[in-house]
């Protein structure tokens, strides 16, 4: 990441939650999530399958609605027009976004064009650089495989050099090169001031990246711990 | 500004989609063509009864087409979440509907035009006039400004079931009938005092109504 | 057929033998072609009824006939490929689907051209008209279809469905006549066709014509599938290339 | 029995899924309600003029529902991967075939079934008789044959919408002539001895062609 | 697992693949694939992002052609008329092959159905017992969170007690839970003879699962070796 990170220097925390709740009909799926993550760090959150984490993530994206709680993205609220906070996310979900039948590079200039990026040519060969898809860049999103789809997935989510980072998953499908060149991104991501959040299921992964490791379970933030950077896996702490 | 951008942006996505080597222009003149020969087998019994009914089966056909092609819009944004990234973007939702609704509009205008002249030559449509044009344009607006505010709900799951037969059609089966009137007074190349006095300003209105009412309560459509 | 569709033994000679026929094949077209003209317009006899115009007949009837003969070409061809899976199929299918549309198009255009004097019409919504008509559609889509396919092997496929399916149309086109009521002629070719609906000397020049129209058409057909081997020589090779 | 019990699990999926959420029928029910009115508007401008064209009518909008329906049928396979499913199952490609068929074919005749009566009033269609059913349902046989096979090929391809009646209204049209031959004859309420002895058996030989040939060949349209 | 296994005795080994080559238009993926899993073995295929993993599966699977070669099936060719081989697999790839607007056990019911199971519902509490799904049986599977859904996939695998299971990327998206419960499942099902053909990208799991290790680089097996079953996982024998 040679670009300029644009951390906004008002505001607040990189991001902020209080109070999240959201049901689904009878069920009650967030029950009241607190968080912060603070600008340079990289915060993973851990939780079984139906914990509540892409539900989590996509609100603090502005994806879904919580029923309650506020969500704030570098002190600026996420809501329906909140274009400005928008901009300094930057999302990556279980699924990719993309259209399977326009070319990688079209995909991004689309994307580009959208969160207003001038001169986006060189920025779009950058992102397919540090995805490994230089030579798939004209090819249709169709014709790549699943992993190079969830690379180029990522790709468009650092696109417009977000502040924040919200990743869902992440790892999960690329190949163990793609998830080093991951990692020394995020870490790059750290160092000049940004902050990330994201879910993993690979304890290993996970804790190897974190500042921070949040565990969700019952609804609710269950533990929020800041595992030694250079110590080993605790796989014992998720449970 | 801002507004125009994002909703230029997306409409000029789903033309190029659509566009992606002449596929569609293709196909819609050869669906012209068939529509016309289905028309025309299956009508013709009597000879010369299909003057009348050409402003119908004109409509019918475009219809037919819009339906499609607002269908087609939105299941591709859904295919691998591509509305999320819509929505994400940090444009209003205005832009997003009227971007959707912009490329709709484009792809049907298109394909209308396509059609127009194989119409005119295969079902002996008398005149071709500039009130003809516009009378199909404002009828156009007005078809894709409703019809991808209801594609939209109608790929959302719950509500679509009760909401698409009991507003679609009733919301924009008037627009069809102007349209269908102006066409036939447009087409039959007398004076055309009644389609600038009576049918283009309803169907202003129509359109004037749709458009500010639609991108409005789109927005609320996606909320998870 | 049988030796484009046989075995690859002595590639190399095989095709120049095939070039060397082709060429024989296009002289002898070109012969019978002249012939043709000089029988239709000296010979044949000036309808009583329709005048001149009716000399559209010798070149109407054989080129709606063969177009016929390259549809089944097709559809067989067709079966093959999809119980094969070699290209060679692939290629007379393909070939002949061209080949056949070029005869139903010029079928509609030398119809037309006969209507308007006996008809007083260019096009009239009659069941003859129509369903050929519809088999100049069904081929057109075979041909769509190949290029609008995501993978160039879903395109053989495809098509060749669609040659199958398509087919059903032909002796459709060819019953009309019957089922519906037409005022187009009723058949003069084939298991319908009524004895003595021709003068002899008309039914002989018809003869002769269809032998110089068929002539053609196989040698339309041979040079279409040449080149077509040669397209598939070339995107191998690129692929043979494309080293990943 | 291995055929059938497949086939009749594909379609009964089919038609428990559309229960659920009721698209295909509510949306069809509205383009057919669009189509009705229009035609009523558009073409009742001259008295009488309708009679003569009901039963091409009724068929262009059967037609056209009909593409809508076997569209949809298809793109809810591909949501994720559903098709691959039925694939790897130990039954027959036929036997998929068929189940799609069947469900299309039930979606069909209940939309057919329910937009009868309301062509009957609006078009004023002098009388409806069993011959009239008989000669809709040999007719939507066949048509949802072709057209399942058809929606296969389309739906993998990229401007589906529009290539499926491309695709299919050629092969289809045989089949509507006839249809709307034999039920102008019932229509007309008089001797109907020219259904029984050509049409019906005419339509009855398109099906039996295209059930024979259609299943066979369905196997290779899905072979990546 | 408490299944009896339908492990056929006649026949050849449990997967064969010979000469398998694939080609999309001008880029040639598989180049003359061999491989052989015998009964009683878990097979793990490694490969970068595009090396033609999922290709491979499918094409064993019969949900691909392939240009060139023969794959059978416990002895059986996989062709389109390959019924009885077919009901000798279970097969879980990238998507789940599950209908949004059914419910759990309807899926798991319409899949029974086709494959001509008797007295599904016993069968069908069974397997979602081991994906854990049980209290969301009556759910429709939209509502299920992305592992979830990953679960019932693969539920529906092995519903129909295949002999032999090919598996793509069965661990991404699970919870480590889940994870566990797979590698049991995986114990037993080599244990009592069947056969497994599995890729993935975590060298720990797959590691762990292996008893044999393939590796699928430049279009062929690079390498297949058996690793340690009890000893420590060896990244370094990913490349
Ligand atoms: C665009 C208009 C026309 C089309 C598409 C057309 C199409 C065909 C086709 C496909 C055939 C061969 C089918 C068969 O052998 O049964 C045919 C044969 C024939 N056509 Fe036409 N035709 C057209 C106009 C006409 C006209 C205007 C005439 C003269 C009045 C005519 C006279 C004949 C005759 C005499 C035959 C041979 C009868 C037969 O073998 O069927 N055609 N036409
Ligand atoms: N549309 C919906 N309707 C009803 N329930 C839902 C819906 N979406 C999610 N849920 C429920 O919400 C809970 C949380 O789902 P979510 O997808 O957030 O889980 P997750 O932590 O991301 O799980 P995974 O690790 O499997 O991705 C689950 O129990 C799920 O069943
Ligand atoms: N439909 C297609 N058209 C063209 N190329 C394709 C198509 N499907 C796959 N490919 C190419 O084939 C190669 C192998 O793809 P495949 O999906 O088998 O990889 P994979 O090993 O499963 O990768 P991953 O780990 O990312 O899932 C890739 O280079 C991909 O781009
Ligand atoms: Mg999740
Ligand atoms: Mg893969």
């Amino acid at each position: 990441m040679r670009a300029t990170p644009e951390v906004p220097d008002d505001g607040g925390p990189a991001i902020a939650g209080t109070g999240i709740r959201k049901d689904y009909g009878d069920r009650a799926v967030l029950r009241g999530v607190d968080l912060t993550v603070g600008w340079g760090e990289i915060a993973v959150l851990f939780g079984a399958n139906g914990a509540g984490k892409t539900t989590l993530l996509r609100i603090l994206a502005g994806l879904t609605r919580a029923d309650a709680g506020t969500t704030h993205i570098a002190g600026r609220p996420m809501h329906r027009r909140g274009n400005r906070a928008r901009r300094l996310v930057g999302f990556a979900g279980h699924q990719t976004m993309l259209y399977n039948d326009l070319t990688c590079r079209e995909n991004l200039a689309f994307y580009a064009r959208l969160y207003g990026i001038r001169d986006a040519g060189g920025r779009i060969d950058e992102v397919l650089e540090q995805a490994t898809l230089s030579d798939r860049a004209n090819r249709r999103v169709r014709t790549l495989s699943h992993g190079m789809q969830k690379r180029l997935a990522m790709a468009r989510a650092i696109l417009h050099r977000p502040a924040v980072l919200l990743l869902d998953e992440p790892e999960s499908g690329l190949d163990a090169e793609s998830v080093a060149t991951l990692g020394d991104l995020l870490r790059d991501w750290a160092t000049s001031g940004r902050a990330a959040l994201l879910t993993t299921h690979s304890a290993e992964v996970g804790l190897a990246w974190a500042d921070r490791s949040l565990t969700l379970a019952g609804g609710r933030i269950e533990s929020d711990v800041a595992p030694e950077r250079s110590g080993p896996a605790q796989p014992t702490m998720l449970q | 500004m801002e507004l125009l951008r994002g909703a230029l942006t997306v409409a000029w996505k789903d033309v190029r989609l659509e566009l992606r080597s002449r596929e569609v222009i293709a196909s819609a003149l050869v669906f012209g063509l068939i529509v016309v020969v289905v028309f025309n087998f299956g009508l013709n019994r009597a000879p010369g009864s299909l003057a009348p009914v050409a402003p119908g089966l004109l409509w019918v056909a475009y219809a037919f087409i819009g339906v499609l092609a607002m269908n087609r819009a939105f299941t591709r944004e859904l295919e691998h979440g591509g509305l999320d990234g819509l929505l994400l973007a940090p444009i209003s939702r205005d832009a997003v509907f009227l971007g959707k609704m912009l490329g709709s509009l484009a792809f049907m205008l298109v394909i209308e035009a396509i059609l127009l002249p194989v119409f005119a030559v295969m079902l002996d449509l008398p005149t071709l006039s500039p009130t003809l044009g516009l009378v199909i344009l404002l009828a156009t607006v007005g078809f894709a400004t409703v019809g991808t505010f209801f594609a939209g709900i109608a790929v959302q799951t719950r509500s679509r079931e009760i909401l698409l037969p009991v507003l679609f059609f009733p919301v924009v089966v008037p627009v069809i009938i102007a349209a269908v009137e102006a066409s036939a007074l447009a087409l039959q190349g007398g004076p055309m005092t009644a389609v600038w006095t009576r049918w283009a300003p309803l169907l202003l209105v129509f359109d004037a109504l749709y458009l500010v009412i639609c991108p409005w309560i789109f927005g609320f459509v996606f909320e998870g | 057929m049988a030796a484009i569709a046989g075995r690859p033994a002595g590639k190399a000679s095989w095709q120049r033998g095939l070039r060397d026929a082709r060429l024989w094949l296009l002289l002898i077209t070109a012969v019978l072609m002249l012939v043709d003209g000089y029988l239709i317009f000296m010979v044949a006899p000036t309808d009583a009824v329709l005048g001149h115009v009716q000399r559209i007949f010798y070149v109407h009837v054989p080129i709606s006939i063969l177009s016929f003969l390259g549809f089944l070409i097709c559809a067989v061809a067709g079966i093959g490929y999809l119980i094969r899976r070699t290209e060679r199929w692939d290629r007379v299918a393909h070939a002949s689907a061209e080949v056949g549309v070029v005869f139903v198009t010029l079928a509609l255009v030398t119809g037309i051209i006969w209507a308007r004097p006996v008809w007083n019409a260019w096009w009239q919504w009659e069941p003859r008209l129509t369903t050929t008509l519809i088999l100049w559609f069904i081929y057109v889509a075979y041909l769509m279809i190949r290029q609008y396919a995501p993978t160039p092997q879903q395109g053989r496929t495809w098509s060749a469905v669609v040659g199958i399916i398509g087919f059903v149309d032909v002796p459709i086109v060819y019953y009309s006549v019957q089922w519906w009521q037409s005022i187009h002629p009723k058949q003069v070719i084939g298991p319908e066709a009524a004895e003595g609906a021709l003068e002899p000397i008309m039914a002989q020049i018809l003869v002769f014509s269809l032998v110089a129209t068929l002539a053609l058409f196989t040698y339309l057909l041979l040079e279409r599938v040449a080149l077509r081997g040669i397209e598939d020589r070339l995107s191998q090779l690129r692929r043979e290339g494309n080293t990943d």
